[in-house]
């Protein structure tokens, strides 16, 4: 076999470039895309790629709730939605946006980058002084759960009550009659 | 370990591509994938920096954005099918309900 | 050195190729297996002339399949109409990676494998959607609506009913569940109220499947075939294919949560028994799934509905909630067989 | 019994309440009562529970705090909910149990036609519930929601009858005068809270003790919780609300206007004690407020011709008594009368409703008269309630109202003279009512005289047991028993021995003196109006029109509520218009016509900026970001 030569490549590494351009890429399709189908499934994709980047940040839970929730349930949602709504006739893309706003928008989109990458590249990110083994361990989701029932208890009921709110919401503003 | 500076490159391009794609795009829809965009793109850099401090709030913290953002999408699409019922469409340039 | 092609890597792929190739052969047989359930509850016989007892009547079937002309609707989104297919075979595929089929051998054991298996589930939605999307007719959109409501309304109550042994259990880990199994009773017998949740899980899986009786999203009467009316030779293929690759799937996640997986009498004195038990019970389910596909008529789509939200998701968190009462009730009794 | 059982005293009626709250509509009348009843006497045994593991505790030890939860923690202001069990507080709630529950059973049949039945029993619980939580609050904190809540459950039960004009305006009133007295006491709340750190009565008690007797802040302080005293327990100048709480049913008018709401300032002004012995100004102001209403009253009442007005009149003048001893330190004796009073008074104005209802709801005693046959046990009840009102021995009012008059002789002797008057009105104005309600010839309406019929078994035995209370009551007082009477004696690890002053210091004699004179003043009393109602009818009529002014002035209360309405409402309103017509209409309203222009001027030239189209929102939100960002990479 074999041996290439590429320093210091190793499996998280190019796992990372993998998601990471995957994610970029398809997130430059969901914006670019006329079809809202395909912005849809470019979403998809993003979220997975993004699940994929927890994997290897080692938030296995997160991830897989990620791809239940997000992909799974959101996204099917907004498929629902638009082929509910038939929306084949709908302005698609960027077609019909003036020269004006599209060059005034990919401006202001490089301007965030530039300015967000810039503080991106210049600081320092001192790592944690906790255990890095306890993160790690199988055992993240247990913490992740004991955290949620101790810690961030009161933010865990009150968003209980959010989805409750909008679940409410949701039926009275999609509801024909009252 | 790749270095965290990696992962919130990503989070910075996904985030500024969702700011775009809103300013940009037309359908509400669309737009509304796009703000989904942008909370992905947080909940990058807050699983990044959990894993650089060692800790599990970051986590933790994703997993309220989630919710949020579904609590978020069902009370929007809604309002994006009580629009498309007025409008026959979700062009947002048709709409102009925040008009006083 | 690269560590991508690592050794490990390798056996990966490889055991990856033999369980793909194990579960395209379980599937041709399986497919006779249900044309031979049906026939023999219909009072007939089914397929007998092709090889011994019909046995290659599937292989000529897909021969034929492979045969007939691949038609693409001239107004459908070609790309999406293509992917769909493909999108249809690989969650169940990969959902199977994490189920240990075996002691010595499961693809991949992650501690949340439960929870990889309930991800990609959820993935499986997409097939139909973009499928009755991309077809740009009126009963394939109809069909994939209703399979878009369906399988987001009964993935709920699916993961509802997987709780009370993730609660009982305390892991995610589909091989800790079944090694806990293996020291005690199965899951089904252990858990309280467990022939419940079997039940309903049973109920969820079927509904997650498009089976008989919740095959609406197909539902030959009153869509043609619904998602799938356009779709011709190797495409329509790969969806008939996933169904019976998610039937699998389905019955060894149920075998491995509440039939004890591969465990069995004498497992510890012969290890390669465990692969007889583990094949045996899945195919006893999935024997139940045909036994209910060709005995019940099908829902009404109102009923669907009202069945899934208002009895499974009622009754899985009743389970839940029980089961919770249980744990802190009898202490006792919960750590004779799950205290660690 | 453990006293952090005590918790139970006050949650049981809360219970009732919400039961009855949510669930009253749908059970049956029945069911409502036998619950609102099973719940205060639920309560009343806890009370008489608590009593008995008081009374078994050393009696320096007698005062025990049950912490229930925190309450308010806010930096330094902490305030736990706790209630204080001592025998002040432990008397108070036996007493409102008590008779709490006997009058919710006369409720039970007096208001089983009415269709708000089931919101009838859940004020009365709620008020019930706000009671306890008054008395046993341990802090000024909890006493004030106690005492906030029975002043809602007062505004509540008197608007009862909602639909009446004259009722729903007697609970404004109510609610309107005990709000200027419930100001003065949240003043003097805050002023506690500014001098003492705390509202907690344990250390605002134990930090009184670094104070000199006349520092000028005490003095503040008393007075301004007695003004919330005079609004709650109807004392001069705000006494103007009870008289007109007579609105509300009959039963609400026993237990809330006369057995224990209005007691409520009574029982404050003795459980902070310890405050005004060290302020002789206040006291004094609360011994002349206090004498000079219990006679300002007793003279109102000589000539009401409503039995119920008569008798809220005289409930004024029993508080002012109260006060009276008070002021000049006499608290045992004070909570004696409160107690006493709570008998013979509920006593009173159930008998009251009793003759009301039998009259099938007329009260104007010029059309009663000779009831003493038909209603003749309610009439034996009455007159034992009368005669204990008036003080005649052995009755309770006897006991109480003479330790109170012995202590203010030891002390003052104008008020003591005050108050003989006053005890003389009493027994007139009592007899007076009696003799115009039960004797004489017959003013019914035949309507009237057709429908009379005594009270169901339900209303009289709650009555009997009341006139029973309303002779013994009395003996737990008995004077002149070695070491002081028993229920001084129950009291004083609260007041401390030093609270009984005077006694100690005249002989027996003295007293029994002075017991024989106001027996004879009461007795007189009773024949002056025997002489006017019985022998000679013509008398106060020819009285009445040989002295027209003062007759009128009487009959129409010293016109105090007109005074009111010209020395303060109708300035208030001649203001408020003025300020409408001037400082509204020009300057307020100039000022918002002006904002109005200018914002109105500023929208439309900003108004091309709000297109209503989202993009554009955006746009300008990320325009924003970029730019602040930007600002801080230059600086």
């Amino acid at each position: 076999m074999p041996h290439l030569q590429f320093p210091a490549l190793s499996v998280p590494l190019v796992l990372f470039w993998v998601f990471a351009v995957v994610a970029c890429l398809m997130g430059l399709l969901v914006i670019v895309l006329a079809n809202p189908v395909s912005s849809a499934l470019a979403l998809v994709m993003t979220l997975c790629a993004v699940a994929g980047l927890f994997l290897t940040l080692g938030a296995q839970f997160i991830a897989a709730v990620q791809v239940i929730v997000y992909a799974g349930a959101i996204m099917v949602l907004f498929l629902f939605v638009i082929m509910l709504l038939q929306l084949r006739g709908e302005p698609g893309g960027l077609r019909g946006v003036l020269f004006g706003p599209k060059v005034l928008a990919g401006a202001l989109g490089v301007a965030l980058i530039t300015q967000m990458g810039s503080l991106v590249a210049t600081a320092a990110w001192p790592a944690g002084a906790a255990d890095p083994a306890a993160f790690d361990s199988p055992l993240n989701t247990q913490m992740i759960g004991k955290l949620l029932y101790s810690r961030y208890l009161l933010p865990f009921e009150v968003v209980s009550v959010l989805l409750l709110v909008a679940l409410l919401g949701s039926v009275v503003l999609a509801k024909r009659k009252f | 370990m790749v270095p965290i500076s990696n992962y919130l490159w990503v989070s910075v391009i996904l985030f500024s591509l969702g700011v775009t794609g809103v300013i940009l795009r037309r359908n509400a829809i669309v737009i509304f994938m796009c703000i989904e965009l942008m909370m992905n793109a947080a909940n990058l850099a807050f699983v990044a920096f959990a894993r650089q401090t060692h800790t599990l709030d970051g986590q933790v913290m994703v997993f309220f954005v989630m919710t949020v953002a579904a609590a978020e999408v069902a009370v929007g699409l809604a309002i994006i099918i009580s629009m498309f019922r007025h409008h026959e469409s979700v062009n947002i340039d048709q709409v102009d309900l925040l008009r006083g | 050195m690269i560590h991508l092609l690592d050794n490990m890597l390798i056996r990966a792929a490889v055991q990856g190729l033999m369980i793909i190739s194990i579960m395209l052969g379980c599937v041709t047989f399986l497919v006779w297996t249900e044309r031979k359930v049906a026939g023999h509850i219909q009072l007939r016989i089914g397929p007998e002339r092709v090889g011994p007892f019909g046995l290659l009547q599937t292989i000529a079937d897909v021969i034929k399949l492979f045969m007939k002309e691949d038609i693409t609707p001239s107004s459908a989104n070609k790309v999406l109409y293509t992917i769909a297919p493909m999108l249809a075979v690989i969650p169940p595929m990969t959902s199977f990676a994490v189920v240990p089929v075996w002691s010595q051998f499961a693809l991949a054991d992650f501690n949340i494998g439960i929870l990889w298996v309930l991800a990609f589930t959820s993935l499986s939605v997409y097939a139909i959607v973009l499928a009755g999307w991309s077809s740009n007719s009126k009963y394939s959109t109809l069909g994939g609506l209703r399979a878009t409501a369906q399988m987001i309304s009964y993935e709920l109550a699916m993961g509802l009913s997987i709780l009370p042994i993730l609660m009982w259990s305390g892991t995610l880990s589909l091989r800790e569940i079944v090694l806990l199994q293996q020291r005690h009773l199965w899951n089904i017998a252990v858990l309280p109220f467990g022939p419940i949740a079997f039940l309903l899980f049973l109920i969820c899986a079927i509904a997650e499947t498009n089976r008989a009786p919740f095959d609406l999203p197909e539902a030959e009467a009153e869509l043609v075939a619904g998602f799938a009316t356009e779709y011709s030779s190797m495409k329509w293929s790969f969806f008939f294919l996933g169904e019976y690759a998610a039937i699998m799937t389905g019955c060894a996640v149920a075998t491995s949560l509440f039939l004890g997986g591969w465990g069995g009498p004498f497992v510890d004195q012969v290890p390669l028994l465990g692969i007889v038990y583990f094949v045996a019970k899945v195919f006893a389910l999935i024997f139940v799934f045909m036994w209910v596909r060709w005995t019940f008529p099908r829902f009404r789509y109102d009923q669907l509905m009202g069945f899934g939200w208002k009895f499974l998701l009622p009754a899985t968190l009743g389970t839940l909630v029980l089961g919770a009462i249980c744990m802190t009730v009898f202490p006792g009794f919960y750590h004779q067989f799950y205290g660690r | 019994m453990d006293l952090k059982w005590i918790a139970l005293v006050p949650l049981f009626p809360l219970l009732g309440s919400v039961i009855n709250l949510f669930l009253g509509r749908r059970l049956s009348k029945g069911v409502v009562g036998t619950l609102a009843c099973a719940a205060v006497l639920a309560s009343f045994a806890v009370s008489v529970g608590a009593f008995f593991s008081l009374n078994a505790m050393a009696p320096e030890h007698r005062q025990v705090v049950v912490h229930l939860f925190d309450w308010i923690d806010a930096g330094s202001f902490h305030v736990p909910f706790a209630f204080l069990v001592d025998p002040l507080s432990v008397l108070m709630i036996l007493v409102v149990t008590g008779v709490g529950f006997l009058i919710h059973v006369y409720s039970t049949s007096y208001m089983e036609h009415d269709e708000g039945y089931a919101r009838y029993f859940t004020y009365l619980n709620l008020f019930t519930f706000s009671m306890l939580v008054l008395v046993l609050g341990s802090s000024f904190l909890t006493l004030f929601v106690g005492w906030e809540g029975v002043g809602l459950c007062s505004y509540l039960l008197i608007g009862f009858w909602y639909e009446k004009k004259s009722a729903s305006d007697a609970g404004k009133k109510a609610f309107v005068v005990n709000r200027i007295g419930d100001f003065g006491f949240a003043l003097g709340m805050m002023l506690i809270f500014w001098t003492f750190g705390s509202l907690n009565f344990t250390e605002v008690f134990s930090g009184a003790s670094r104070f000199a007797a006349g520092e000028p802040v005490m003095t503040t302080i008393c007075l301004l919780l007695f003004v919330g005293a005079c609004g709650k327990s109807a004392q001069l100048p705000l006494y103007v609300w009870l008289p007109d709480a007579m609105e509300g049913p009959t039963p609400v008018s026993a237990l809330i206007h006369a057995a224990t709401m209005v007691t409520a300032g009574v029982y404050m002004v003795a459980r902070c004690h310890v405050l005004y012995m060290l302020s002789p100004t206040a006291m004094g102001v609360v011994a002349v407020v206090g004498g000079v209403t219990a006679l300002f009253a007793a003279t109102i009442g000589l000539v009401q011709n409503d039995i119920k007005r008569v008798l809220a009149y005289s409930t004024v003048s029993q508080l002012g008594y109260m006060f009276l001893a008070l002021g000049v330190g006499a608290f045992s004796a004070g909570i004696f009368h409160v107690m006493t009073h709570a008998f013979f008074k509920a006593l009173l104005f159930l008998g009251s409703g009793s003759v009301i209802h039998a009259l099938s709801g007329e009260q104007d005693i010029r059309k009663m008269g000779a009831l003493k046959g038909p209603l003749g046990r309610t009439y034996f009840t009455f007159l034992f309630g009368t005669l204990a009102l008036a003080g005649i021995f052995p009755f309770a009012g006897f006991f109480s109202k003479d330790e109170i008059l012995w202590n203010v002789y030891n002390t003052n002797r104008v008020l003591w003279v005050v108050g003989v008057a006053g005890a003389f009105c009493t027994a007139f104005y009592m007899f007076r009512l009696v003799f115009l309600t039960f004797f004489g010839e017959s003013r019914l309406t035949s309507e009237a005289k057709h429908h009379l019929h005594e009270s169901p078994p339900r209303m009289l035995v709650p009555l009997f047991v009341l006139a029973i209370l309303s002779v013994v009551g009395g003996w737990i007082g008995l004077p002149l028993m070695p070491g002081g009477n028993p229920l001084t004696h129950w009291l004083d690890p609260v007041f401390g021995p030093e609270a009984a002053v005077g006694g100690e210091g005249a002989g027996h004699g003295l007293e029994i003196g002075l017991m024989a004179l106001s027996l004879g003043v009461a007795l007189f009393g009773i024949m002056v109006a025997w002489l006017f109602y019985r022998k000679t009818p013509k008398l106060p009529v020819a009285l009445g029109a040989s002295m027209k002014g003062a007759y009128n002035m009487l009959l129409n209360k010293y016109y105090v509520d007109e005074i009111y309405g010209a020395a303060i409402v109708r300035p208030f309103f001649s203001l408020s218009g003025m300020l409408w017509t001037f400082f509204d209409v020009k300057v307020v309203d100039g000022v918002v016509n002006a904002v109005g222009r200018f914002v109105r001027g500023a929208g439309s030239a900003a108004r091309g900026l709000q297109s209503g189209y989202v993009g554009g929102y955006a746009l300008a939100m990320v325009l924003g970001l970029v730019v602040v960002i930007s600002y801080y990479f230059i600086k």
